[in-house]
């Protein structure tokens, strides 16, 4: 378990995690970048300027 | 944390324990006063599908001795009929789901027949005459305004169990307190003075000037019909309906101790309630604080889910994401330039917004698990529902 | 006779008798592959909501490491990250919800995989490899399509338990071969000889013309997009897009064992498939001998609802009163002036047309209650879901 | 104050001018009865844009001294009140948009009024007396039925100049007409029997087995509302509402020379009537044989355009593409695996279904340019119109 | 053949007459750069209809050498083909509906090819290259800011006539300036200094907080189309897309001299925006002075019409009322509890929001008619146009 | 002018028209391929599986 940058819920990670993979928080759904993997250590990812609708 | 799915696995399984342990209880036999109309139907489905409550009676006047079916799709098959509302017989628990004015002039009636009375009108919300005569005309049965628990179970579940009268939440309040709430809870909104203390009086706020945007569906107008409501005349519409002097804001200045500055829109959707707040707090706060704030308030609760940016194509709450549930989505946002905090919140106004809520408000009433008859965790893909 | 709340409402006495009878077949871990689409959305709903299945993997290439509730937001708050569908683990049981072509290519690795694959795409609906030829552009896996079993449960559920490869019936053909169905079957079409008997080789019927106007919704399309199905093309449209040569054709040959004329227009709605069929009997019927023809097919249904007639708003047929449910709703009307019987069926293609027809059918092949995990019943009002 | 209504106001006034330069031909005076229907307030809005008609009187009894434009946004600014039916003035033209039952009845009113009536109703859309007795509840008037021209333009339009009373076409009657009409003038459909012979006495086909699939906006309904018309219950619908028996039968059967089996649908648009026919020639036809037998009867037709394949979005007739306009979509499709022809027809229901079609035929009756007063194209894009 | 083009020929062949006989610069000729867009369909709509422009060319790079009715239904028939935008003639107006940015990188290429420009993007209409630096990415071509005419006629029109480089204002700016303007001009908001002078300079107001929530329809995001604008999931929204630093609070903050707290949702309508501005004035106003207010500034205005209470259905602005047409409903209320006035704006934003108003600043940069080619009064009944 | 091959409308080009060029038939719709120029012949343009909406 590792705290969201973003909102500091608690994030769970699988076991298998490699460095520079985005998960997303399941609280508030922000990207985060995975930084380090033992401990793992988040970032907020870099935000694509994603369409969402307009 | 909260919602869906989850939500309804984890809820099967504590309810299997929970019917293992307790027992007689365990059933009650309930009516639904109303039955013909959106809210009522909503009740009738919702207690079908309820492990505790047994149907007995529903009313209509102008249909009686038609099926319940005939007049909503998900019931057909039943064989439970429409009654008088003059013919009730003896329940546990009467749910009331009648036009305003209806209740309070019947409520002898319904403690004559029931021990228990949950009503979806804003007949028993107000905690004073006073307030009737200044929002609505009048109460013809004050003497049950004291009796009477307010219920937005998020905020004060506290008051309920044992309660025989319950007041369920009205649909555009209970979007509007759920999404302003932790901003009094925790100070952000209101000095020291605004918070309220879970029985609905609210010390008076500051002089913010809240601004709260509704948006809000067709069914909100109950299946009445008629020429304004008719579907060429109200599809693809925002329209404001109460540019002003919504009667809701009464319930709202009632719990958050604060008056708002509400406006509310009709839009083209049939279920749902979204209400936009816009605060200007006194002090700067951080995105971090907001998180802090509706965390702490909502992360334990069943029904609310929080939404505030993330990814993906649903970001911020929306009808469409909680439609048919009895979720709250509830997200905010900080806007640096000016200092202000917009808070969206979102409902299903026939589930969180009245007959879910009155279940949920039932069940913790009675002392059934809280989520009980309510998992169901929407739709997705949903378009206009 | 079936349907909603009181199906629902059984359902949960019959599971919890069989809960406590049964034991270890009664958890079964299961994958979804393709799951950030719409009928793969609606199986991991459907999943996480059912007594007997355990989800374990949710495949997507595009959004792998993202969470399922990020797509869909009935999933919110759940943990479960979307894997590469190149990383598989052992499971029971793997629903497959790809586009056409998929499957075929893979399955030796979704047998691998699994036990039991339960595909929702068209690649294991037709029994021979000379199909393909016609209907698409070939088969590359044609040694599996005799071990496949067509999933239609109210027409060939004997076929179903045990069954490992499993191909759930096409939307548009489900909606269709429901209508049609009791017709043949009671000899109002067909002859003697069109009668089908059960495993989808039905004898060629006679030259009826039988036309088929089918009207969808925009879910049909998949969760893709363009610029065709942006909103704003999309909207308000009754636009004809499959005007004759729809592939569903085929399924529908093989399984009542004649050709339809088959339109297909897309109307504004998200879910829904609703099909009318003309269709002009050789020998005069009366509406008695149809509503015989239908009670006898279907009256013991959990999933198939009559609507012929009737009162109140609801009288036929339509999508939106099966919204979010595996229920069909099918009926029928008698035109005296020219002998024709009118057959209108309604499904939701999300669930009856797609994921949820699956599920039924993989709880028939494992040994589950019918109706586990599928006791939605529906909502009312609802706009346009 | 401002936008469409003063610029029609302004327009009204130079053509005053015109007109006493000109010829007494060249304006007429018009008023409308039934003026704040759906029907009558599309004539309210053509008249005032029209530069051959002056407006002089719009009734309505419930809201009678009100200001058009109360009722049709539109029209906001126009000084117009509405007046009751029962104080018409001299006119030239009456257009009578009423329900059914209403011109027939009024019909003596209606003429010592006005020179040339031109009804929207059915009332004198029939034969024979005897046809009103079969499809409607007789008919007060029957002397007039000779007396009156049925006005579908592109059919009979040698008959309207001087008619001094026109029953223009009904709204589904005139997409099926017009889907159909090239098929029997080309004899591709009727045998050498069944063409009509512009007066709308065609002979009797042959044995065809047309089947007619019809989908309808809510305008079709009136401006009345009432609860199955309400936005909740109406919105989303694929709804059966005519499963078999709409009058509008009787018309098609006149007009046509042969009888079709005709089923209508409500579904989400406002305005909008497309017809899906399906036929099944005697005799193999080519995509060429349909495209010259198309062309050939509506190449120079001001309002039909052709739409059948093609590429983009837009590919065969729909309602949305004409929503606002008079123009009628017409394509076809063929079957090559059944020999059916599949005829596709879309109309806005509001314009060439009523309104628009009524002052088309009061243009040809009175002399005037056929397209004056309605030239609007439409638009793109356009959502559920 | 048929529909609204040819009508709109004939038009023009009945206006070459007056051309006759004025003058010769009544009909000058046009291209649109970004065609097949949504704002440069509508643009081609009303070109096709205007008296004095001749269309020459539209561009697409997609689909140059289709024909431009492949794409706009409305303009079926046309025989015009898209063409490269990098195959200019020379023409007198150029109109550019392409995405930001493309015009600033192109607009030498523009005055090569034409005299006057008129840009329906974003890139000219902010004053400096630091507000771009600011609000976008920088600005390409920062010389041409000043000889730009930002054009919102309502309140400029005065620096229109010869202006050569005209920047169309912003559809969500141009519905909210237009609502609040007047309060401003008459100085009920922005105390002495905030009045803007007409040349989109105002003075910075005082510190009130202005809270916009804006409401509009898919349109908004043009013709592109991606998974999150798919039908599926835009359908039936109440989604809060912008919910702060949207970037025309750049252009609203220069017209209007402060500051606005802007909040965007999409909701379901195709063509539409909707801005209600929640503001609290220093003293106190009367609705009275409210109704002076905008009167005096709109009553002679062509486009913009009132729409304050009143009776009926449309008792405050919508957009669905001035759907396809160039008019701007404006109104207001009055919240006496707490001295809020309520502003509501309506406008299509492919109209005044884009293409009408970009025709009627270029009707007055030219000396043409205000109102020439923006006529249509809109629809009624219309659903979500 | 030519004549389209699908629907035997007239199609009118323009002058500096190139083979392999793709032009729709304004009267039909259908995507046409100009095989010749001098005089123009145009074909029936191989139908791409163009997704239009479902
Ligand atoms: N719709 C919502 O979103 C919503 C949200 C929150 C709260 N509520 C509240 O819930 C209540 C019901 O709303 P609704 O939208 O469901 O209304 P509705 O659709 O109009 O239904 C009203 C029901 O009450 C019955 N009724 C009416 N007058 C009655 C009377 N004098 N005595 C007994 N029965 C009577 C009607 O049936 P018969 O006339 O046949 O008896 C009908 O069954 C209202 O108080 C409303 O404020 C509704
Ligand atoms: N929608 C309906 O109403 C409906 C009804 C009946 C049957 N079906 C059938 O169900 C299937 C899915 O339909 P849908 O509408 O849900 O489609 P969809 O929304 O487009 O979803 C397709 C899913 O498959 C995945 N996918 C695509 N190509 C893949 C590949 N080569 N390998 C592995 N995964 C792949 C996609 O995710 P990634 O690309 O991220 O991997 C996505 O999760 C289709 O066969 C369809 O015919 C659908
Ligand atoms: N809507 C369509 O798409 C459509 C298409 C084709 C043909 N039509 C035909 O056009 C006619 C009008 O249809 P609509 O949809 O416009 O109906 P509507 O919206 O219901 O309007 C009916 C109008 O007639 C008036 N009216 C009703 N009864 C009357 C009476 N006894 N005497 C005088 N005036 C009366 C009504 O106003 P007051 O009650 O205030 O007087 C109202 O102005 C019908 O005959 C219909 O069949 C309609
Ligand atoms: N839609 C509205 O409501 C609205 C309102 C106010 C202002 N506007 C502004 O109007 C402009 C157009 O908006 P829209 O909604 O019409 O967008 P759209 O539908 O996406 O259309 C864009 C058009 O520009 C063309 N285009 C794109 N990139 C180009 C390039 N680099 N060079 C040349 N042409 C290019 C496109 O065609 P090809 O790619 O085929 O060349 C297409 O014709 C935008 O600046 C927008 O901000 C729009
Ligand atoms: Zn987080
Ligand atoms: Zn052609």
């Amino acid at each position: 378990m590792t705290t969201c940058t973003a909102c500091g819920a608690d994030v769970s990670l699988h076991d298998d995690l490699e460095a520079g993979e985005i998960v997303d928080c399941t609280t508030c759904g922000v990207e985060l970048e995975v930084i380090e993997t033992a401990p793992p250590v988040l970032d907020r990812a870099p935000e694509l300027e994603e369409d969402w609708g307009e | 944390m909260a919602g869906g799915a989850s939500t309804a696995a984890t809820t099967d399984a504590d309810d299997t324990t929970a019917v293992t342990e307790t027992a007689a209880a365990e059933t009650v036999t309930a009516s639904v006063i109303g039955a013909s109309g959106f809210a009522g139907g909503e009740l009738l489905r919702l207690l079908a599908g309820h492990p505790n409550f047994d149907l007995q009676q529903a009313t209509s006047r102008q249909r009686a001795g038609k099926s319940i079916g005939s007049t909503h799709p998900p019931l057909r098959g039943t064989e439970l009929r429409y009654t008088e509302p003059t013919e009730l017989e003896s329940v546990d628990v009467l749910f009331a789901a009648t036009p305003h004015g209806v209740s309070m002039g019947h409520i002898d009636a319904f403690f004559d027949a029931a021990d228990t009375v949950v009503d979806l009108s804003a007949d028993f919300r107000l905690d004073t005459a006073a307030q009737y005569d200044e929002w609505y005309d009048g109460h013809d049965a004050p003497a049950y305004l004291d009796r009477a628990e307010y219920a937005l179970p998020e905020l004060n579940r506290e008051n309920l169990p044992g309660a025989d009268l319950i007041a369920s939440g009205g649909c555009n309040a209970t979007a509007t307190i759920l999404g302003l709430y932790p901003l009094f809870e925790h100070g952000i909104l209101g000095g020291e003075t605004g918070a309220t203390d879970g029985d609905g009086a609210g010390e008076p706020g500051g002089d913010e000037q809240i601004v709260v945007d509704v948006k809000v569906g067709s069914s909100e107008g109950g299946a009445g019909g008629g020429a304004a409501s008719s579907h060429a005349e109200r599809s693809g519409v925002v329209r404001p309906y109460a540019p002003t002097g919504h009667r809701h804001e009464a319930e709202i200045e009632q719990f958050l101790g604060t008056s708002v500055a509400f406006t509310c829109h009709a839009v083209d959707m049939v279920r749902g309630a979204s209400a936009t707040s816009h605060v200007f707090p006194d002090a700067p706060v951080s995105k971090g604080d907001l998180w802090t704030a509706y965390r702490e308030c909502y992360e334990d609760e069943p029904f609310v889910r929080l939404a505030a940016g993330g990814s993906g194509v649903y970001r911020y709450p929306e009808p469409k994401a909680v439609a048919g549930t009895n979720v709250a989505e509830v997200g905010f946002e900080l806007d640096p330039s000016n200092g202000r905090v917009v808070v969206f919140s979102a409902i299903d106004n026939v589930m969180k917004g009245s007959a879910g809520q009155a279940v949920h408000a039932a069940n913790i009433a009675l002392g059934f698990a809280e989520t009980a008859g309510l998992d169901f965790a929407g739709l997705h893909p949903v378009g206009s529902p």
